[in-house]
């Protein structure tokens, strides 16, 4: 059977993001892939080797648009880190509400990406829908709805008051209640299991190989989860349950994804009612102390790294990023060849795929 | 009289194309944001197409990286007249915190007649569908 | 005057002009419901009308390598065909033309603008014309026989092949679906089918294809196919009308067309339910699902017809 | 014994690595090994640490040249720090034993112009032709900015 060459993006409307895929199809069947990046790259590195370390401050939270309080969360305990400081416990538990709230939001919208790769636009439009009352909540407390600007070197900005509390808990509740229906998508809808069940199987071994993390290696058995592997801020004493299954297909995916969000409002939650007193922020210098220094956070997408060397200036002189999706990218190629070209984009869809993170 | 109502089908009817050229993904999710139940675009026609053939608005985020510039180029020039072009966010603007990055052009007018720039990091929904409402009108 | 009434029934009502409004209501309409149904609030009743302006008003470019006499044929010859379906399957209980056998014509004509999809997207060198125009025909080999044979059995009941005789056999609410509820079924899931909506809207899913066949069409050439694709949209749900809903039901003497309205709106609003429950089908799993559960659930309905009405 | 302590007897029993541990801000280790005792050291760890994975691998510029570390994790944070020789500004590639490492070596090719020995392909992974090939964070710096 002849092969044809079936090229999808940079611009495609699957992908939000630019990327490129070339796949080798013959009839219905997927026989090679290649994967090419880059679109979004645009030497952020470099970037912040240029800027202070406050400046920085800005940047981080724009290599991406979804996690962004994850790299400004991971970038500041790096700082502190290399400047010894300690982050005030309150400060410690706000940080960790944004994380999950961001989870939050980010497992919702892939929930509805999937969805609308499946063609099911009405769960994309319901995810989408609950999405709003997290991201009204992040914006209620810190100002911004998707840049959220709530970290400090040495703290947070924001502060969780009490009437703050209260309308984040009323938020908590109404995505809480209507949750429900993505938990029956997921256990119980046929119309999803039959496009998802059994298809992109990401076996265990490719997952080690590969180093994939985040929910993507927690649906293909891997328990790795920073925030309790090595637990930092809050977590130490938050410990959140893990969920983990082995089927490693897209479904297993959206289970692990839909328990997450039910695990990160319990989390809220306990937040709420057992946020530490205490003083926002320290107060730092401009000039970090000559060093080194590697912190690995759970961002939604899994294991973030970052690694900063100070010089004894006002900025970095390196700063390495890491992001969850260079890993699956990687692996993803090897699971695209011996697909139906229907469940393609089942596949990236399903992957959760963040370009603005990967190339930076 | 014709031109009249082509006119009118035109303000009521804009099919978005759209591309991120290099930008943090905040306004890509916010522009397919107003597609949702909240704000809901399609109260004012606004479709998102698939193929640059049946756009008449391209949507670009993102400072255009090095990379970026030949699909966009390629992209706006497969769109049939006519057609306008609309900078959302302040990368796409400017260039914004990336401006002097070695792989990026800053500003999609470096590359595209701009129709219109959405400011802001990243753009409110809400923004959007009042810049692109004040577009269509203006047409 | 039979000249003039002749014209009148083929150009007005309810030939092309009714054909266009209506269809172009019932898009409205399907949009709008599907949009509340997700918590939206949809488009503006004037919307079809608009895009379809909008689109004779742009730029129609030729693709590179393709017959521009050709791909500008296809669409027209489609539109033609559903045009001519139309005036076959009766609005309300009148269908201009009538003769024996006009169902299996009607079938034919209905099929020929999807043929001239999957060509329009074959004659195009671009990968998603192509794939696109390969799952048209792909499903089209699937959806075809299910209502084919959803759509015999009323007509071997009736032992007739003219869609009015079989709307005569429903007087006095004596509705086939009633009856045949599986050959019903099998039929609208044909329907469904042949009108790509989802969850049988493979040939032209977004996320895997772009617009499928039509990718690379733009302006003139898309808004035909797009009136085509409405147009069928009606000539199909009036055709289910009028072959298991039993068409115009005179409720009181001057009613018919009212029931008949209502069965539409009934219809448009069950599909738009489909469309918002459920996820897309693979075409492979379209196949089978139509070989296996459609096609023998089609014959046992036709056989049970047949003994019974023997 | 210490988690770092069992991984520093492995590497020992490879004559691997001449110099204690450090303990950098975050609490990762780092230890720092020759160029060529880098492979013999990630194939006796894969065996040790089935659940091994690479993280990250940044290259940086230090006093003495170019420096590349292997982040890995076997249940706590480990760096491997290996110092690329000016002459030659070439590593072992991992690429046979860890597959991982694949798109870490090209991003380092590209951006800072280290070259990896006993693997083909190297083309750009994340910056545009149009940059001349220059690393763009390598010694000679290319592009704007």
């Amino acid at each position: 059977m002849s092969q044809i060459t079936l090229p999808i993006g940079p611009q495609h409307p699957l992908l939000k993001e630019p990327m490129a895929l070339r796949l080798g199809v013959e009839g219905e069947r997927v026989v090679s892939a290649e994967v090419e990046i880059g679109y979004v790259h645009r030497g952020i590195e470099r970037l912040m080797q240029e800027r202070t370390y406050l400046q920085n401050m800005v940047v981080v939270e724009r290599i991406c648009g979804i996690c962004s309080h994850a790299h400004a969360t991971a970038y500041c305990q790096a700082v502190e880190a290399l400047l010894g400081v300690a982050v005030p416990a309150r400060a410690a538990a706000i940080r960790v509400l944004f994380c999950e709230l961001e989870r939050i939001h980010s497992h919702l919208l892939w929930l509805g990406v999937l969805a609308e790769a499946i063609g099911f636009t009405t769960i994309f439009m319901y995810a989408w829908r609950e999405r709003e009352h997290a991201l009204d909540a992040m914006e209620s407390i810190s100002g911004g709805r998707i840049a959220h600007g709530a970290n400090l070197i040495g703290g947070v900005r924001a502060d969780l008051t009490p009437d703050l509390a209260i309308a984040l808990g009323s938020a908590l509740r109404t995505i809480e209640e209507r949750l429900g229906l993505f938990d029956d998508l997921v256990e119980r809808d046929r119309s999803f299991h039959r496009r998802t069940q059994g298809i992109g199987l990401m076996t265990l071994d490719l997952v080690r190989a590969q180093g994939v993390v985040g929910p993507m290696a927690r649906a293909s058995g891997a328990s790795y989860d920073v925030r309790v592997d090595a637990p930092y801020a809050a977590y130490s004493w938050l410990r959140p349950p893990v969920p983990v299954t082995e089927e490693g297909d897209v479904w297993a995916r959206a289970w692990v994804r839909v328990r997450e969000i039910r695990h990160s409002l319990a989390i809220c939650r306990q937040l709420i009612v057992s946020l530490p007193e205490g003083p926002l922020a320290e107060r730092v210098p401009h000039r970090v102390p000559a060093g080194e220094a590697v912190i690995r956070i759970e961002a939604p997408r899994g294991e973030l790294l970052y690694y900063i060397q100070s010089d004894n200036s006002d900025s970095p002189a390196r700063v390495k990023v890491r992001t969850p999706t260079l890993p699956t990218l990687m692996a993803l190629k090897q699971v695209l060849p011996g697909l139906q070209t229907g469940d393609i984009a089942t596949v990236v869809a399903g992957a959760d795929l963040c370009m603005a993170c990967a190339d930076r | 009289m014709l031109d009249r109502v082509v006119r009118w089908a035109r303000k009521r009817s804009p099919w978005l194309l759209h591309y991120n050229s290099g930008g943090c993904n905040g306004c890509d999710i916010e522009l397919l944001d107003l597609l949702t139940p909240r704000y809901d675009a399609e109260q004012l026609g606004i479709l998102k197409e698939a193929s640059p053939r049946h756009a008449d608005l391209l949507i670009c985020t993102g400072p255009v990286t090095l990379k970026s510039r030949e699909p966009l180029l390629r992209i706006y020039a497969q769109m049939p007249e006519p057609k306008w072009v609309v900078a959302l966010g302040s990368c796409a603007c400017s260039g914004s915190v990336f401006r002097d990055c070695y792989h990026v052009m800053g500003g999609i007018d470096r590359l595209l007649p701009v129709a219109r720039y959405i400011p802001g990091c990243p753009c409110r929904p809400e923004a959007t569908a009042a810049a692109l409402k004040d577009l269509l009108e203006s047409l | 005057m039979h000249v003039l009434q002749a014209l009148g029934e083929m150009l007005i009502f309810p030939g092309a002009l009714y054909g266009l409004i209506i269809s172009m209501l019932l898009a409205w309409l399907d949009r709008k419901l599907v949009a509340v149904m997700q918590g939206r609030v949809g488009p503006p009743i004037y919307q079809p009308l608009a895009d379809t302006i909008k689109l004779f008003a742009k730029e129609d470019l030729d693709t590179e390598g393709v017959n521009p006499t050709l791909a500008g044929l296809l669409p027209v010859v489609a539109l033609a065909c559903t045009m001519t379906a139309a005036l076959l399957v009766p609005v309300g209980n009148h269908a201009v033309i009538s003769f024996q056998g006009d169902l299996v014509i009607a079938l034919f004509l209905l099929s020929l603008p999807t043929l001239a999809l999957f060509m329009a997207g074959w004659i195009v060198p671009s990968v998603y014309n192509v794939v696109g125009g390969n799952r048209t025909l792909l499903q089209y080999f699937a959806y075809e026989v299910p209502l084919l044979l959803g759509l015999a059995a009323p007509a071997a009941f009736s032992q007739s092949w003219r869609i009015t005789d079989l709307m005569a056999r429903q007087a006095g609410y004596r509705w086939f679906v009633l009856g045949m509820p599986l050959g019903f079924l099998v039929s609208s899931m044909g329907l469904i089918g042949k009108l790509e909506r989802v969850p049988l809207d493979a040939p032209h899913a977004k996320a895997e294809v772009g617009a499928g066949p039509l990718t690379e069409y733009s302006g003139r050439k898309l808004a035909f196919w797009r009136l085509t694709s409405w147009l069928q949209t009606v000539v199909g749900i009036n055709l289910m009308i009028a072959v298991y809903l039993g068409g115009a039901d005179r409720m009181w003497r001057y009613w018919g067309l009212g029931t008949y309205l209502l069965k539409m709106l009934a219809y448009l609003g069950g599909l738009a339910l489909v469309q918002v429950l459920y996820a897309r089908y693979r075409v492979d799993q379209v196949s089978r699902i139509s070989w296996r559960v459609l096609v023998p659930l089609g014959l046992l309905q036709l056989l049970v017809t047949v003994w019974l009405g023997a | 014994m210490s988690p770092i302590d069992q991984v520093l007897e492995l590497l020992r029993g490879q004559g691997a690595f001449h110099e204690p541990f450090e303990q950098i801000a975050g609490g990762d280790c780092v230890v720092s090994l020759e160029p060529s005792r880098l492979l013999p050291a990630i194939r006796r760890m894969l065996e040790a640490y089935p659940e091994l994975h690479l993280s990250a691998m940044t290259a940086r510029h230090d006093a003495s040249g170019l420096v590349v570390l292997y982040h890995l994790w076997l249940g706590w944070g480990l760096s491997l720090r290996v110092v690329v020789p000016n002459e030659t500004v070439e590593l072992p590639s991992l690429l046979d034993d860890m597959p991982a490492a694949d798109w870490y070596e090209r991003e380092a090719h590209e951006l800072y112009g280290i070259r990896f020995s006993g693997r083909q392909e190297l083309s750009p992974l994340l910056t545009s032709q149009s940059l001349g090939g220059r690393p763009p964070m390598g010694p000679n710096r290319g592009g704007g900015g």
